[in-house]
């Protein structure tokens, strides 16, 4: 189907012809093509509904300004909540109108995405004319240069015109320079790139559409995360709407669009226009429409002595527009005189709003400029320059001088001396452009801007209910009104009121004409009542892209140890413990999770079982104060440790509060080796490092990770002395030769090891360090004995509880002291100081009422309380707000006690031993018996085996 | 679409203040306000003023993602957040406002055993103090809200939530106004652009304000100033244990309902609604230093994106329409501190964190409680700057790491 | 995303830092000697300016170090010392 | 006896004109604490062949590579086993040590982090898509190494000629970071 609205295809723009479905109804584009463009060429005005008032909704504008046009996109994924103007349209393209409001899909989505880093010592944003002139000057320079702009060819506006550089049309000039930028080797050219966040420190990012959907892996949209020494923005100007009756209908459009329709695309956006001005620009607009095709009927100019001149059509000044006529989209054009004029256009030109987005989420502040009737920038905090118009700057060799002065001025303040400027490039400014869809105000008659525009936002009226000025919000001068009627003051207050600004396109074009309606309705003064904040992103941009490959199993680090490929041989299941996988159970066909867990504890009592506990972080300190340096970190003392010997401590934080455990062994006088929890590990080499370098530089000590240096298995049961026994014939391994506590160098299976005899579990037991290559071989060699069964993360727990071993993280939160664990005993009262200590003095921290740790037994002994489970005074309950004596902080079913047992934290429990108390569970509260923590083996008979 | 209530015709004047008045609250937030609405309701103060440096609610209360909830673990959290609950349910008629009070459920989603362990402490321990709570498995959770992905093969499998079905969100702009409209019909003046630049104390005792507008004679005054109270504290000469810190929030485009609830999750750190005209408002970290500038950073919000995706993978074509920050006040155990100061007549209501708007109502209460009373109300007594020296906090960290 | 000025590696994103707030604040010499206040002000209080800020910072992904800087919390500026 | 084992054992290297990666495994690393300015360092200086390097983020290769950790630490890099390297640093400081009030922390990590070599045309353009840094070769050209995240993992960066980066991760991040690379690098392949 060839288009009556198509009037030529553009060179460089292909002209292949693309296949499209809008609203159910095949079309054909051309590449190029935005799906507005391609609609427009089509002869579709009506393109989706007003979200509230549900009227009829046409194309407003030509690029990401663009309030009205919003899509869904059905095919080849549905996204919903697109601008038809930003679309650029590919061939089988399936897409709606919609009423204010998209759809997620249910399909999972193809599409790969990913973020890069970027350096350049001078960041241009915007490669419009000010924006190349500006790349060009500082790539002279010898600086590095990305050039981020987010169309799909370069030239900013110069498209949409006819304007020429150097003799040129402005967009061959464009493309020729951004050509000749890209061939150089220090300089990144990125087209369909939008800069949409400026934070600190000069950082930006910006997302490049890439136009694939998960072919060959290639991503969809790429983020790109910008550090620049320098930026230049020049990121150009939005044409500004004027509120008048039924300004939103289809045919209502900003001059500069339809420019930009007959320009870049060949498209005639209708077929008899009337224009609607404050200012020149919509003059060449008119022209260019006119040289098109485009009957002008007339130009209604609200000034009384126009600047531009322009003798295509009749000029109405000191008139303005009050409303329109037609049945849906426009059919007539209301004018002041009285006159009603058959158009099915009426092309609206407010004046121009620099692009100042990116500037204010810098943190930049803007003045208000009577002359251009808008908001500037004024002083800037970041080490950043504005070019061109997005400074208000309009005129085509205006933005080349001062794009080219701000790209030295980028390159010198970042180092580099600027080369002797190019001769300025001469423009036909008849009307030139910037990036965005800027324009100038320079008249016909080359005179110079002698009539600037005004700034006139609003046609009077006695009923303000269709005066449009938050299209897609549809808020109308009324709304605004009603809010300012309210109280309102504030435009912070009136956009909340009346929603205007927070759509799509977040005030883009709305922003300014609120602040101006705000400030005529309560008689302020514009400038003082300013915009509201600017804030990232400047364009919408997709979840997806922002999540980039972190996604599924790269969303975090999965650590594991040098064993995990055994476990998952051996049908391990996994605990996420942090970023750790550590093995939880090994159950055996058929077996449930209490099956293989009874069965690995009833292995570790009656036999002889293994855990990786690699996880364990693991720290040298080194240094002749090592001693004192443990003894002021742990709460008990280290520096008596004999060279040989392994003590268990505790750290707590300045505030008294445990903080985490483990086992230290001496290595040498000078030499120990701490082990931390497996969560922790990290968190306490910061400790350490933080106190040493922070408080104590004058202690001469060291500390080294070496977590993932040492594979580590514990060898637990009765059997384990036998089982490393035959392993390691070296050293004697009687309880006499090798006493509790202490550790030795021994070979084991052929392996380099250090031993320890320590014990998690109540019973004999071994801790087996070895190089982490050689971890699976001696793992492989344990179990080659036959003797002994793997065992996870659950059967630890439940051996340790039985024990009575609290575990920092599950029976402590942060709120417990060593003295609520019962473990008055690795309190040092010899010591000076510790940390922590201090705090043990407070009135609270030193309460006897405080939570302690202690045993649970359920009257029923096959009753599993629930972790989590708090306990009260009696058996029957009170109307709540019932206080609570504490909770279960662990809870299992143990092989060796033949009964279910629990640890909890209950206020006064260590007094309450032998007393009955209650888990109110629903129904009738579950009787318990207080006990003692130590449930299993109180007199430590068993550890020697 | 139009089926959204709209703001009535009149909200509040803007009157100049006057050189004197029994009380002067410093801070026009949703607290500030809802303390001198209490103060005129409950207790008859009505010669009050309200002192606003920006516009009123143009700070946190501006910048939360409305959630609603009760679920806190200790039994002094419970006590107040309750009484804010109960509040809010019947808030809409008491400020004759249509705050859209949406109560729609929050899921606190455990992520590992140790989550299991805690959520099902706080479940339990909620039923105590009376809240609804319950702990629902994976298949459960799906039933409340469909489009959460339980499946056991994400880094992070949801092993269960907490679900409370009374919590909700409302519309933090219509809550702020409704007080707002409330105090001043009752003769509350309400002061905008007038930003508080001293304190006056002497004898120990605190007796007026410098502010943008001149010096205020106050008998009593109030702090209400969030993220900014350590500037106003030290303008008395109070030192309060809070560091201020920008936490940001994001928002989508309307999109057609997909989400019927409120999830919050501390370890994959997402929390997130569908707001009532369709998009889905979410919160994300908090940036680690102190700030008082109102944007956070970026890589925050693109881990956000991808924990969000991780539990929501229908969101992936949503997309960030806007995202902001707030400055937030974090005491040492992320608990508020409510109550008098070593000053006279000076009260501080801080320390909020990130967790100020849905105690709105309860701290409105209590706080125009203690002021009228020159006492704390039994409800945020606990909640008092001496406790950081006894010891005696109340240590909603590990419950709060992201709690909203 | 901060770009922090460590003293050893030169500027480097945040995301390789570890926060430490306020700076100078020494560890008692004798905690024991202080009283219950004195004791709770070390723990808890500290500065909070709207404004220049003298912070630690912890380059953990990085050379460990830990550093003073000063910054306007304001602004989030970086003054040179 | 079971063979010892890498933590990337199971990686299949890649190797295009493009790019290439595969892990350098079972290399002898030492760490080093030392204050710089001390006998000590010299005598270990010496005994390596070369000073410690002390600009930060540099390293210098002799008999050894040696890295700037941070202004007193360094790893100690020696290609294939080399049992000796630690008693051998050891017996170099000893002297000095004895003598007065240096002290040094010399600890085997050898296991602790696993090397990966990244190399080829587009091994910069892969790296950026996770390291924040800057790998231009005017600012991180042959002899630069630094301590930096990439993707979600901390990692030793070094620079080599001929475009090619050494990058060394902790051993229980190995598999994250490798599949990282390789997902990072699907476009770079064919």
């Amino acid at each position: 189907m060839t288009s009556h609205h198509r009037r030529h295809r553009r060179p460089g723009f292909g002209g292949e012809p693309l296949r499209f479905r809008f609203d159910g109804q095949d079309y054909e584009g051309l590449r190029g093509d935005t799906l507005a463009s391609a609609l427009l060429a089509n002869g579709v005005r009506t393109v989706a509904t007003s979200a509230a008032l549900g009227r009829p909704r046409g194309i407003y504008a030509s690029w990401t300004e663009e309030p009205n046009a919003i899509v869904q996109i059905e095919h080849p994924f549905p996204e919903p909540m697109l601008q038809a103007t930003t679309v650029e349209l590919y061939d089988g393209l399936v897409a709606t109108g919609l009423t204010g409001r998209g759809r997620l899909s249910d399909r999972p989505d193809p599409a790969r995405h990913d973020a890069v880093h970027a350096h350049c010592d001078v960041l241009v944003v915007g490669a419009g004319p000010a924006g190349l002139a500006a790349a060009r000057a500082a790539a002279g320079s010898g600086a590095r240069v990305i050039l981020a702009d987010d169309r799909p060819i370069a030239g900013g506006s110069l498209p949409d015109t006819a304007e020429t550089v150097d003799g040129v049309p402005g967009a061959a000039w464009a493309s020729a320079v951004a050509a000749d930028l890209a061939g150089r080797p220090d300089v990144r050219v990125l087209s369909r790139t939008s800069v949409f966040g400026y934070y600190d420190d000069n950082y930006l990012v910006a997302v490049e559409r890439r136009g694939e959907w998960g072919g060959q892996g290639r991503a969809r949209e790429r983020v790109w995360r910008i550090r620049a020494g320098r930026v230049v923005l020049a990121t150009g100007a939005h044409e500004r709407p004027i509120a008048f009756a039924d300004n939103d209908r289809p045919g209502v459009m900003l001059a500069g669009a339809a420019r930009a329709y007959a320009n870049r695309y060949g498209v005639l956006p209708g077929r008899r226009a009337v224009v609607f001005t404050a200012g020149d620009s919509a003059y060449a607009a008119a022209r260019d429409l006119a040289s098109a095709g485009v009957e002008i009927a007339a130009i209604v100019d609200v000034r009384q002595a126009p600047g531009a001149r322009w003798d295509g059509a009749e000029i109405l000044s000191g008139h303005v527009v009050t409303g329109v006529g037609g049945d849906g989209a426009v059919s007539s054009v209301s004018v002041s005189d009285g006159r009603e004029i058959q158009a099915d256009l009426l092309l609206v030109s407010g004046g121009w709003n620099p692009v100042v987005h990116l500037f204010g989420q810098a943190g930049g502040e803007l003045r208000y400029d009577e002359g251009i009737g808008s908001f500037v920038p004024r002083s800037a905090r970041q080490a950043l320059e504005v070019a061109g118009a997005a400074r208000g700057v309009f005129s085509l060799s205006g933005c080349l001088e001062d794009g080219a002065a701000a790209g030295a001025r980028a390159a010198e303040a970042a180092g580099f001396r600027a080369p002797p400027r190019h001769p300025a490039p001469r423009a036909s400014d008849d009307g030139a452009s910037d990036n965005g869809a800027s324009d100038n105000g320079a008249s016909d008659n080359g005179a110079p801007d002698a009539d600037e525009p005004v700034a006139f936002w609003l046609v009077p009226s006695g009923d303000y209910r269709s005066h449009f000025v938050d299209l897609q919000r549809d808020v109308t001068v009324a709304d605004v009104v009603r809010a300012t009627g309210a109280g309102l003051r504030s435009v912070e207050h009136v956009k909340r009121y009346t929603t205007a600004g927070t759509a799509h396109d977040q005030g883009k074009l709305s922003g300014v004409l609120t602040s101006a309606i705000v400030a005529h309705a309560i008689g302020a003064d514009i400038a003082q009542l300013g915009t509201t904040t600017f804030r990232a992103p400047y364009m919408p941009v997709s979840f997806a892209t922002l999540a980039g490959r972190d996604r599924g199993a790269l969303h975090d680090p999965v650590r594991v140890t040098s064993l995990h490929d055994w476990h998952v041989a051996h049908g391990a299941l996994f605990e996420n413990v942090g970023q750790w996988k550590r093995p939880w159970y090994y159950p055996r066909p058929g077996e449930d999770m209490e099956a293989a867990v009874l069965r690995e504890c009833r292995a570790v009592r009656q036999s002889v079982g293994a855990m990786d506990a690699s996880t364990l972080g693991k720290i040298d300190v080194q240094g002749p104060d090592a001693a004192e340096f443990l003894d002021r970190l742990y709460t008990n003392m280290m520096s008596t440790l004999k060279v040989g010997a392994i003590r268990y401590g505790v750290m707590c934080r300045a505030d008294g509060m445990v903080f985490d455990d483990g086992t230290v062994i001496r290595l040498a006088d000078d030499r120990f080796l701490v082990t931390t929890t497996t969560g922790n590990a990290a968190a306490v080499l910061d400790w350490m490092e933080e106190w040493l370098q922070t408080e104590w530089p004058s202690l001469r000590v060291y500390c080294t990770s070496v977590t993932e240096h040492w594979a580590t298995v514990a060898l637990a049961g009765p059997g384990s002395r036998d089982v490393l026994a035959g392993l390691a014939p070296g050293p004697a391994v009687d309880a006499a030769s090798f006493p509790f506590m202490t550790w030795r160098d021994a070979e084991v299976a052929g392996i380099a090891a250090r031993v320890c005899r320590i014990s998690f579990s109540g019973e004999l037991a071994y801790e087996i360090n070895v190089n982490a290559w050689d971890g699976l071989a001696l793992w492989e060699a344990l179990h080659a004995t036959g003797a002994v069964t793997p065992y996870g993360t659950e059967t630890m727990h439940v051996l340790r509880a039985e024990k009575g071993y609290p575990i920092v993280g599950q029976d402590t939160d942060g709120t417990v002291t060593p003295a609520d664990l019962g473990m008055d005993w690795v309190v040092s009262k010899k010591k000076a100081g510790f940390i922590g200590k201090r705090s043990f003095a407070r009135s609270d921290t030193a309460r006897p009422d405080r939570r302690h740790l202690v045993g649970l037994l359920p009257a029923d002994p096959d009753f599993l309380l629930p972790e989590g489970a708090h306990l009260v005074e009696s058996s029957t309950l009170p109307e709540p707000p019932v206080p609570t004596l504490g909770h279960v902080t662990s809870s299992y079913r143990s092989a060796a006690l033949g009964r279910t047992f629990a640890l909890a934290l209950v206020s006064g429990g260590r007094e309450r031993v032998g007393e009955r108390l209650y888990v109110p569970l629903g129904g009738e509260p579950v009787p318990v018996t207080v006990t003692h923590h130590v449930l299993y083996d109180p007199e430590g008979a068993r550890r020697d085996g | 679409m139009r089926d959204f209530p709209e703001h009535p015709d009149w909200l509040w004047s803007s009157p100049q203040p006057k050189r004197s008045y029994d009380v002067v609250i410093v801070g026009g937030g949703g607290h500030g306000l809802a303390t001198a609405y209490y103060l005129a309701k409950n207790h008859g103060i009505t010669d009050v003023a309200v002192l606003e440096r920006g516009w009123l609610a143009g700070g946190n209360m501006a910048r939360n993602t409305t959630i609603i909830r009760s679920n806190y673990l200790w039994d002094e959290s419970a006590g107040i957040y309750e009484h804010a609950l109960k509040l809010w349910e019947g808030l809409e008629e008491d400020l004759g406002y249509p705050i859209l009070f949406s109560r729609r459920g929050v899921l606190n989603l455990a992520h590992s055993l140790q989550d299991v362990r805690e959520s099902v402490r706080r479940v339990h321990a909620n039923r105590l103090n009376g809240i609804d709570a319950e702990w629902l498995g994976p298949e459960e959770v799906k039933e409340v809200c469909p489009i959460v992905n339980v499946s056991p093969g994400v880094r992070y499998p949801v092993l269960g939530a907490t679900y409370q079905p009374r919590a909700g969100i409302a519309k933090h702009d219509y809550v702020a106004w409704g007080y707002a409209r409330a105090a001043a019909a009752m003769g509350v003046h309400l002061v905008e652009n007038c930003e508080v630049t001293g304190i006056e104390v002497t004898g120990g005792r605190v007796r007026a304000v410098e502010t943008a507008q001149g010096r205020i004679a106050a008998g009593t005054v109030a702090l209400c100033a969030a993220g900014h109270s350590s500037v106003v504290g030290a303008m008395a000469g109070v030192k309060l244990p809070l560091q201020s810190h920008p936490l940001q929030a994001l928002v989508s485009e309307l999109l057609e309902p997909v989400h019927p609830t409120v999830v919050m999750s501390n370890a994959v750190h997402v929390y997130v609604s569908q707001a009532h005209k369709g998009e889905l408002v979410m919160g994300a970290g908090i940036d680690a230093y102190n700030s008082y500038r109102q944007r956070g950073a970026f890589h925050i919000i693109e881990r956000q994106m991808s924990a969000a995706l991780e539990l929501f993978p229908i969101f992936a074509r949503a997309h960030v329409l806007r995202t902001w920050g707030g400055v937030v006040d974090v005491s040492p155990d992320a608990s508020p501190i409510v109550g008098p100061t070593p000053v006279e007549n000076l009260y501080v209501n801080c320390g909020w964190g990130t967790g100020g708007f849905k105690a709105t109502p309860g701290v409105g209460w209590c706080y125009a409680h203690t002021i009228a009373h020159g006492e704390p109300h039994p409800l945020n007594a606990p909640f008092s700057l001496e406790r950081f020296t006894t010891g005696a906090l109340v240590d909603e960290h590990g419950a709060a790491a992201v709690a909203h | 995303m901060l770009l922090i000025p460590c003293p050893w590696c030169g500027p480097r994103d945040e995301a390789e830092f570890r926060y430490g707030g306020q700076a100078h604040v020494a560890y008692p010499e004798d905690p024991a000697a202080l009283s219950d206040e004195e004791w709770a002000r070390y723990l808890f209080f500290r500065d909070n300016p709207k404004g220049r800020f003298a912070e630690r910072w912890n380059h953990t992904a990085g050379c460990r170090r830990w550093f003073n800087v000063v910054r306007d919390t304001a602004t989030n500026e970086w003054v040179s010392a | 006896m079971a063979e010892r084992l890498s933590p990337l054992a199971r990686f299949e290297p890649v190797s295009t004109d493009d790019l290439r990666i595969a892990e350098i495994p079972f290399l002898t690393q030492v760490n080093l604490r030392v204050d710089p300015k001390s006998r000590a360092a010299a005598d270990i200086g010496l005994a390596l062949g070369a000073p410690l390097p002390t600009e930060p983020n540099t390293y210098a290769s002799a008999d050894s590579d040696v890295f700037w950790l941070g202004p007193d630490e360094w790893l100690i890099v020696g290609a294939g086993a080399r049992a000796d390297l630690e008693p051998r640093l050891r017996a170099a400081a000893t002297g000095a040590v004895e003598a007065g009030r240096v002290h040094v922390g010399i600890t085997d990590v050898s296991a602790q982090r696993t090397a990966l070599v990244v190399g080829g045309p587009k091994a910069r353009d892969l790296l950026a898509h996770g390291c924040a840094l800057d790998l231009h070769p005017r600012t991180f050209g042959p002899g630069r190494c630094a301590q930096t995240m990439l993707a979600r993992a901390q990692v030793l960066l070094a620079a080599r000629e001929g475009g090619e980066f050494r990058v060394f991760v902790r051993s229980s991040f190995a598999g994250y970071l490798a599949a990282w690379l390789l997902d990072a690098a699907v476009e770079y392949l064919p």
